[in-house]
């Protein structure tokens, strides 16, 4: 259980500095090319290899854990606190505010993540911009259902009744004992939410709908490497890796973090 | 006949589970395995049919069968065959995603070549001969669907479903009402009667003393004592014993301790509560003063019950000025509650006074209203009708500043903000509030906890020790009245006992009135002086607790009583 | 520590009572459906006009379309742009209820047409794979159950993993691996069930990492209870403790997930039929897209959407006959 | 059909590039066999209507030369052959041809192919309501067509168009049923009717076209190998829009034929036996990025020099093309015999491009090494259409982004799909901008380059990006168009492409790619040198 949790802790500090330094680990430009060195299977030189205009892989995927780690983040950002939002009005508010909250959600979970992503973007057209928000306001639904389940089990929590008797106001009740309750299973939420967001967002970007080349973004790159794919694998196999590392270092800190608050 | 000699059951690599026990059950008698959670005494059960999951070392015969080094193949013929088991949860025994005929039926299917037909006769005969009136509707059911006596009878139905030669009940009555419980030790013993050898697991002595014979004290994974029922009873040997024997409420009287005086200071937190490990000091300390509680409002302090044995020292609080002789010293009154639920009526016409420093018991069984009488009185919920009055005011949870109205609660744990440790719980408590940072060392010290234990989180505690920790938060805005909701039921005996002492003791050191809820007929006799008796959300009678009990005018209250163990 | 209180629950004397529940049940179910169908259209509706521009262009595609005068004329005619709001939306809800779904200008035929060529292919994409998905999930959970805490942890790696990858990038890992190097499998669909396996396995893969997750658990939750050591003392043996027990409390999650693996399996076929060039409804949502096609984008949306209330409302009755608890609740 | 065979099929089989190997059957080797069903997977875009009439663009021409036929066609050497024309002749002004039709031949509705048919077909594209865009511009100077009689039709022209032969031969001007043009649109998009070896039975959108074999073909071109029947029963024309998903599904035999090719592929096919490739550049111009000289920066000269200098191509191409395509220095396709390479005007030179820059006032460098100039940056948007421009072409463009920016310019790549990407052209919201132009002849100079060309056609588009105003240049490509004597049309056009090329309105890059890839089993297969759409007449398959 622990290893599982330094393992996923090691994988996202790595991320974390190719985000936020990435000079320290790739000292080189991530948009440099050199055409006579282009497709250049993985070797010491080039761990990774090189892609079509002879950039370095591995520095391409290191300088992009920024921009998707940033695309992820957003993403989860704007999810999470249009949900904390729903969540909020659905839990806490009067039980008419709650039913129709609970109502409009089920209304979006008709719309399911992806398609709901595909009806933003033909609105607002492709992009960046417009698929991390998609992606953002896809992933809300669910994120606002779960905090409202958490902050009504957390309102019906015993402790809570406690508090009451123990003469505590209901808004010292949730100042004090339901926000920072539920802001602990939100922050699982968000962990867990990070490496999806980022897997959405670099499937819109493969459908050519998201991130654009020559910008060093995984999904980017992997749009990039797709037609290379039976010749080069390496193009696409390197970036798609660090996604679902991402994802699954994400997913199991959030799960050891669950763990943890669970038992 | 099973005859166990020196078996030892261990996990991996930790220490011994069960280690090198021996008895021997034989046709037709009843042998229990008394002793707490963590004794081993399931793990023994479990090993006799080999479902242990760890590495059994010894002997286990069944006639000449050897159990140790059965097959896989010799198991299931003898699982439910030739031993039948009565599981422990009645409740949770069954699997609820199938039918009771099914879950009776599974023995019948595995065991025997009976068509569907003889099957589903077979099975109804067996419910019938459980007392399960009505057997094909209750076959078709759910679990969820049958009450917690009838699920326990079902139970014992599939056990017995081949008519096997020996019986092993795990707890066969924990959490069942005491009336329910009764009636399933009944059903065991005309099993035994007929021939049947039952090993009986319990962590009551009470109850093994209804059925048993032969009785074996496990702790630790030992055996520490065994003999006849009658000589363990009445001529305990090993000091173990004699705690488990003390520590029943049953029988004791009111401000008896239960627990044996406890020494200073080694309550090591996070300690599964070792039975035979004493609580710090309690009684041998002086009252403490109380820095956060203002002396003028002191509650009276509790010297009108029958507190004439109170060992301890008044605490040195002055009476608060106020209310003179003539000022009425009811604290808390209820007339003519009402509470429904949808078409039920959970609490119905309840009403009742709590006088000054003394305690009322609420006794009922499941569903007799009495946690909505708790829930009413803590103004949680509102009355349908009826009023409740603290202190000669009408109460209907406004300013609970002022109402120093208290609350502990049967799960502890939960009632404790999973975030929160120990001393910020207490502090918040003690501050009003204001601070989680305040020093609580004396508030843990007056419910015998170490200091120290300030630092962690309540989940790392022991059942006991959470439960002071709940009382400890109880008392710190210095209330007049607690409500206490089943504060022991989910505690060991020991543990139990302990807290049921602190109680005692804080009752008659800070003049607290109680409001003390129980299913536990022993637990409300040694712990009120008034009673109420509760059932279907009426009080069937009320008065002195020795009034009510030593003459009971209802049938259902004597019912109660006949069916609550006793070590008599 | 000792059981617990359990308070003990109301025994319900006879099955009748829960059986009258289900009309109501059903009405309010279907008013449910009814809600959500009609907040869907409204939603719809207003996207179109949350379109930066004129709307009418918008539907045929969007500024850059170079849409003939006609073809504007046309589409502000049958969205009917040149009346006031409310007749509009009075309008397209007719349209609607008369299953029209206004034409696909990418495709120039009804947008109905084109759904109704297409559904067929994804529904039994997704059926497919849910059904693989869940055969995956329970093979690995019933696997890991027995084989041990080293089994069960690989497992849960595994499923974490799995429930990670990208749609994309399983289906370019399993081409690469089955028809490129290996040449057993047709790398795009054909007709038949060897065009079948690879889009399946793309799509059942992350859905069995999700499902195996929650299986998992309560296979080890119902194993590990007291009443399956009930029925192994009565004699039972692993497989039926297996098939009697664990498998019918792994079903309750996995058939409360249904709904939502069915839009995770409508969004990953956008994905997998684009790339093993199945028809369908995803690849034609994907390039109605591409092409701001927006009726034909918002039709598909509705019928996903009236999919999404037609699975629920079937595991909802699904639960309640595995789970019968759920009805007393 | 007086012609001999003999040098048809030579020159059919020579285009077949035995690609790497040897052990492969040759078609000569075996007697064509009818029979079975050949699955023909494209990467291009799925028409939105199967009549190229309307609208008119290649990926309609790949699917319509096996149902359609033109008047007239070429050979391998550029020369016009007939078709459903057997003959015809010029007037001595040049303005108007008489088109002597085959006879016998009849719609695969049964209408017979006669003069109206050609006047009809005519009067279709030039019909507003049609919304064609290549066959309007290539019929513009036609002013009328009548039936002289039933097999002769004499269309005639507003001035002498020298191209006029090279535009009828494209299937964009295909011949299509009478009777089926009076349908409406929708219908006549579904299920065009024409004199092909196959008949389009079944459409499935978003997966495929259904094509059976006409029975009652008689009308194939003069350079065809057989002259019966095709011997196919049919074709599925399958869209697999994923390249790499085409590639396996060709490998595994799943499909017989696939065409837009990646660069990558073609090498990695070369290791395979059972694949052949197909090289078949089509005509027209080259593929080049156009500068946009409407607008500053690039309506400086001295800025667009400065950009080709500094835009590093060879290395580019080098690097993802594999070899498989050669670097252009022309404004026309290498199958244009008057086409001129100059490639002189286009070495790479940074230091010449910062001369350049400095001479034009970018004297000022920003933070991120950009030229400046007023404070405003040296920035180039450069919309690319990923419908268009082939995944190696973007990176190509990556490429030179990178090198330009040695020179200071800031190339904004912005990939948009077609709709977005037509509206940035149409909003002149570009500096730099690559759009293909497949037309037979050097005539595809006066589409690109004429002031004309400014202006939208009826369905929007507009062909001259650079937006060249120049009478001189209109003047030449005029008169060009209007001359029928070869060398000096030849003269002409040189000049023409002089003033284009040295006014560096373009930079071109390459001939525009078309490779297709067959199983080695796929015999007789043959692109028409029109614009080297595959024709399937011939194709026979190979196995037991």
């Amino acid at each position: 259980m622990k290893i599982r949790a330094i393992v996923a802790g090691a994988i996202l500090l790595f991320i974390a500095v190719a985000a936020l330094a990435p000079g320290v680990l790739a000292p080189t430009d991530p948009l440099a090319i050199h055409p006579l060195e282009s497709f250049r299977p993985p070797s010491f030189e080039h761990l990774f290899g090189t892609d079509e205009s002879g950039r370095d892989i591995l520095t391409r995927v290191i300088h992009g854990a920024g921009a998707s780690l940033l695309i992820g983040l957003s993403a989860t950002a704007i999810g999470v606190s249009i949900a904390v939002v729903l969540g909020l009005l659905a839990g806490l508010g009067p039980r008419w505010l709650d039913f129709g909250t609970t109502r409009f959600l089920e209304v979006l979970f008709a719309f399911p993540g992806l398609l709901f992503a595909l009806l933003f973007i033909v609105i607002y057209g492709p992009g960046i911009v417009t698929s991390t928000i998609a992606v953002g306001l896809a992933t809300a639904p669910g994120y606002a259902r779960i905090i409202r389940s958490t902050v009504l089990q957390v309102r019906r929590a015993p402790y809570l009744e406690a508090a009451t008797v123990l003469g505590r106001g209901r808004a010292y009740r949730i100042v004090h004992h339901l926000l920072p309750n539920v802001a602990g299973s939100l922050f699982v939420l968000v962990t867990l939410g990070i490496g999806q967001s980022i897997v959405w967002a670099s499937s819109l970007s493969y459908l050519g709908l998201g991130a654009v080349p020559p910008a060093p973004e995984w999904g980017a790159m992997l749009s990039a490497g797709r037609t290379y794919i039976t010749s080069f694998w390496w193009m696409t196999f390197f970036p798609g890796a660090f996604i679902v590392l991402t994802a699954v270092a994400t997913t199991l800190l959030g799960r050891s973090i669950q763990d943890r608050t669970r038992s | 006949m099973i005859s166990v000699s020196d078996l030892t059951v261990r996990f991996a690599r930790a220490a011994p589970v069960v280690d090198g026990i021996s008895f021997d059950v034989a046709p037709g008698e009843c042998f229990a395995i008394v002793g707490q959670s963590g004794s081993g005494k399931s793990v023994t059960a479990r090993s006799l049919l080999g479902l242990s999951g760890g590495t059994v070392s010894g002997s286990v015969f069944l006639d000449s069968v050897d159990l140790v080094n059965a097959s896989a193949r010799q198991w299931r013929s003898i699982r439910g065959k030739e031993i039948g088991f009565v599981s422990q949860g009645a409740l949770v025994a069954l699997d609820p995603l199938r039918t009771v005929g099914r879950e009776v039926g599974d023995a019948l299917r595995l065991h025997t070549s009976l068509s569907a037909v003889e099957q589903s006769a077979r099975i109804q005969s067996l419910l019938s001969s459980v007392g399960i009136p009505d057997p094909s509707l209750r076959a078709s059911q759910r679990a969820d669907e049958l009450s917690g006596g009838l699920r326990q009878r079902a139970i014992i139905a599939s056990a017995i479903a081949l008519q096997p030669r020996f019986l092993i009940a795990d707890e066969p009555t924990t959490a069942l009402d005491s009336t329910v419980a009764a009636g399933i030790l009944d059903l065991l013993e005309s099993l035994r009667a007929s021939g049947t050898g039952i090993l009986l697991i319990s962590h009551d002595l009470a109850t093994v003393s209804r059925l048993a014979s032969r009785v074996a004290v496990m702790q630790g994974g030992r055996i520490v004592e065994s003999g006849t029922v009658d000589d363990v009873l009445r001529m305990p040997r090993h000091p173990y014993t004699r705690q488990l024997i003390a520590a029943v409420p049953a029988g004791t009287p009111r401000h008896a301790p239960l627990a044996p005086p406890p020494r200073v200071g080694n309550s090591g937190p996070g300690a599964a509560a070792p039975p035979a490990q004493p609580s710090p000091a309690v009684s041998a300390r002086p009252g403490p003063s109380f820095p956060t509680m203002p002396p003028a409002t002191r509650p009276g302090v509790g010297n009108e019950g029958p507190g004439a044995a109170n060992p301890v020292a008044e605490p040195a609080v002055e009476h608060p000025g106020a209310p003179g002789p003539e000022f009425s010293t009811t604290v808390l009154a209820a007339t003519g509650l009402v509470r429904r639920f949808g078409p039920r009526l959970a609490v119905d016409d309840v009403g009742f006074q709590l006088e000054r420093g003394r305690t009322l018991g609420i006794v009922g069984e499941s569903g007799s209203g009495k946690t909505t009488v708790a829930r009413l009185v803590l103004a949680l919920d509102k009355p349908d009708a009826g009023t409740v009055e603290l202190f000669g005011r009408p109460w209907a949870g406004r300013d609970r500043r002022e109402a120093r109205i208290g609350a502990i609660y049967q799960d502890a744990l939960s009632s404790f903000d999973p975030r929160l440790t120990v001393g910020q719980i207490l502090s918040d408590a003690q501050t009003d509030g204001r601070s989680r940072r305040a020093d609580v060392s004396e508030l843990l010290e007056l419910v015998g906890l170490d200091p120290s234990i300030a630092a962690r989180r309540p989940r790392i505690l022991s059942g006991g020790q959470q439960q002071r920790v709940s009382i400890a938060r109880a008392i710190a805005p210095s209330p007049a009245i607690l409500v206490c909701d089943e504060p022991v039921s989910s505690l060991d005996v020991i543990a139990q006992a302990q807290v049921l002492d602190l109680l005692d003791k804080l009752q008659r050191e800070l003049g607290m009135s109680y409001l003390f809820i129980s299913h536990d007929l022993g637990v409300i006799r040694h712990m009120s002086d008034d009673v109420l008796v509760m059932r279907d959300g009426r009080v069937l009678e009320s008065g002195p607790t020795e009034d009510v009990f030593g003459a009971p005018q209802h049938d259902y209250t004597r019912a109660l009583i006949a069916a609550a163990p006793t070590l008599d | 520590m000792v059981e617990p209180l359990v308070t003990d629950p109301l025994p319900i004397e006879g099955a009748s009572r829960a059986r009258h529940r289900w009309l109501p049940w059903a009405l309010l179910r279907l008013g449910g459906v009814v809600f959500v169908l009609w907040a869907v259209a409204t939603v719809t509706f207003f996207a179109i006009r949350l379109i930066p521009g004129d709307p009418a262009e918008a539907i045929v595609g969007g500024p850059g379309s170079q849409a003939s005068a006609e073809a504007l004329a046309q589409a502000r005619a049958d969205y009917g742009l040149d009346q006031p709001l409310l007749t509009q939306y009075l309008t397209y809800l007719s349209h609607l209820v008369r299953g029209d779904l206004g034409n696909s200008y990418s495709l120039r035929s009804p947008v109905v047409d084109v759904i109704g060529e297409n559904i067929g292919g994804t529904l039994l994409l997704a059926v497919v794979s849910l059904v693989v998905a869940s055969l995956i999930a329970l093979g690995v959970a019933a696997l890991s159950v027995r084989g041990g805490r080293l089994a069960s942890a690989l497992a849960s790696l595994l499923e974490v993993i799995a429930a990670a990858v990208p749609h994309f990038w399983l289906a370019i890992a399993l081409i690469l691996l089955f028809s490129t190097v290996l040449g057993w499998l047709p790398p795009v669909s054909v007709p038949g069930v060897a065009g079948l396996v690879l889009p399946v396995l793309t799509l059942a893969i992350p859905l069995a990492g999700f499902l195996g997750q929650v299986m998992r658990e309560s296979i080890l939750a119902a194993i590990s209870s007291p009443f399956v050591l009930a029925s192994r003392a009565r004699g039972e043996n692993e497989r039926g403790v297996f098939w009697r027990h664990a498998l019918r409390h792994a079903a309750i999650p996995a058939i409360g997930l249904t709904g939502w693996a069915f839009g995770a399996l409508i969004s990953g076929a956008v994905v997998v039929e684009t790339i093993f060039a199945r028809p369908g409804l995803g690849r034609s949502l994907l390039s109605a897209v591409q092409q701001r096609d927006v009726p034909l984008v918002l039709g598909v949306v509705l019928v996903v959407a009236v999919g999404y209330m037609l699975v629920t409302t079937l595991t909802d009755l699904a639960d309640r006959l595995v789970d019968p608890r759920v009805v007393r609740r | 059909m007086k012609r001999t065979l003999a040098p048809i099929l030579a020159a059919a089989t020579a285009i077949v590039v035995l690609a790497g190997c040897t052990s492969t059957p040759t078609t000569t080797s075996t007697e064509p066999v009818s029979g079975g069903t050949l699955v023909y997977a494209s990467g291009d875009a799925e028409p939105t209507c199967l009549d190229p009439h309307v609208g008119g663009n290649y990926p309609q021409a790949l699917v319509a030369t096996q149902y359609l036929e033109s008047l007239v066609s070429k050979d391998i050497d550029g020369t016009v052959i007939p078709w459903l024309a057997t003959s015809w002749t010029e007037a001595d002004d040049g303005l108007s041809w008489d088109f002597t039709l085959k006879s016998d031949v009849t719609f695969t509705d049964g209408t017979p192919l006669t003069a109206d048919a050609v006047a009809a077909n005519i009067a279709h594209l030039q019909d507003p309501d049609t919304a064609s865009s290549t066959g309007y511009l290539a019929v513009q100077k036609v002013e009328s067509v009548e039936a002289v009689d039933e097999l002769t039709a004499r269309i005639t022209l507003s001035s002498p168009d020298s191209g006029l032969l090279d535009s009828l031969s494209q299937p964009w001007l295909a011949i299509e049923s009478p009777t089926a043009l009076e349908r409406t649109q929708e219908v006549n998009c579904e299920s065009p009717v024409g004199t092909g070896p196959f008949v389009v039975t079944k459409w499935n959108r978003q997966q495929s076209i259904i094509l059976e074999r006409n029975d009652d073909y008689s009308s194939p071109p003069a350079d065809a190998a057989h002259g019966d029947v095709a011997y196919l029963d049919g074709i599925e024309w399958r869209f697999l829009p994923d390249s790499a998903s085409r590639y396996a599904a060709l490998q595994s035999g799943t499909v017989d034929v696939i065409d837009n090719v990646q660069p990558d592929t073609i090498v990695a096919a070369e290791e395979d036996d059972n694949i052949v490739e197909v090289d078949a550049p089509r005509p027209g111009a080259s593929n080049r990025i156009e500068l946009n000289s409407s607008k500053a920066p690039f309506d400086d000269e001295r800025v667009r020099e400065a950009f080709i200098r500094a835009a590093g191509v060879d290395d580019a191409i080098t690097s993802l093309f594999f070899g498989t395509a050669t670097r252009s220095y022309s404004a026309l396709s290498s199958v244009e015999s008057f086409g001129i390479s100059e490639p002189e005007i286009f070495g790479y030179d940074q230091a010449e491009a910062a001369t350049l820059l400095d001479e034009a006032g970018w004297t000022e460098t920003d933070a991120d090494g950009y030229r400046t100039k007023d404070g405003k940056t040296l920035e180039l948007t450069f919309p690319v259409s990923t419908n268009q421009s082939i995944p190696a072409e973007q990176s190509l463009f990556e490429q030179i982004q990178a090198t330009a920016k040695e020179a200071g310019f800031k190339v904004v790549l912005e990939p948009l799909d077609l709709a977005s990407w037509y509206t940035a052209l149409g909003e002149n919201d570009y500096d730099l901008v690559s759009a293909p132009y497949t037309k037979v002849g050097a005539d595809v100079l006066r589409i690109l380059f004429d002031s004309d060309g400014t202006k939208p056609a009826p369905s929007g588009y507009f062909a001259n990006h650079s937006q060249v105003t120049d009478p001189a240049l209109d003047e030449l490509l005029e008169s060009a168009n209007a001359e029928s004597d070869q060398d000096k049309r030849a003269d002409l056009y040189a000049q023409a492409q002089k003033i284009i090329l040295e006014g560096f309105y373009i930079l071109p890059l390459y001939d525009q790619q078309n490779h297709y890839l067959l199983r080695s089993d796929v015999e007789g297969f043959r692109a028409l040198p029109t614009v080297s759409t595959p024709t399937l007449y011939d194709a026979w398959l190979n196995r037991s």
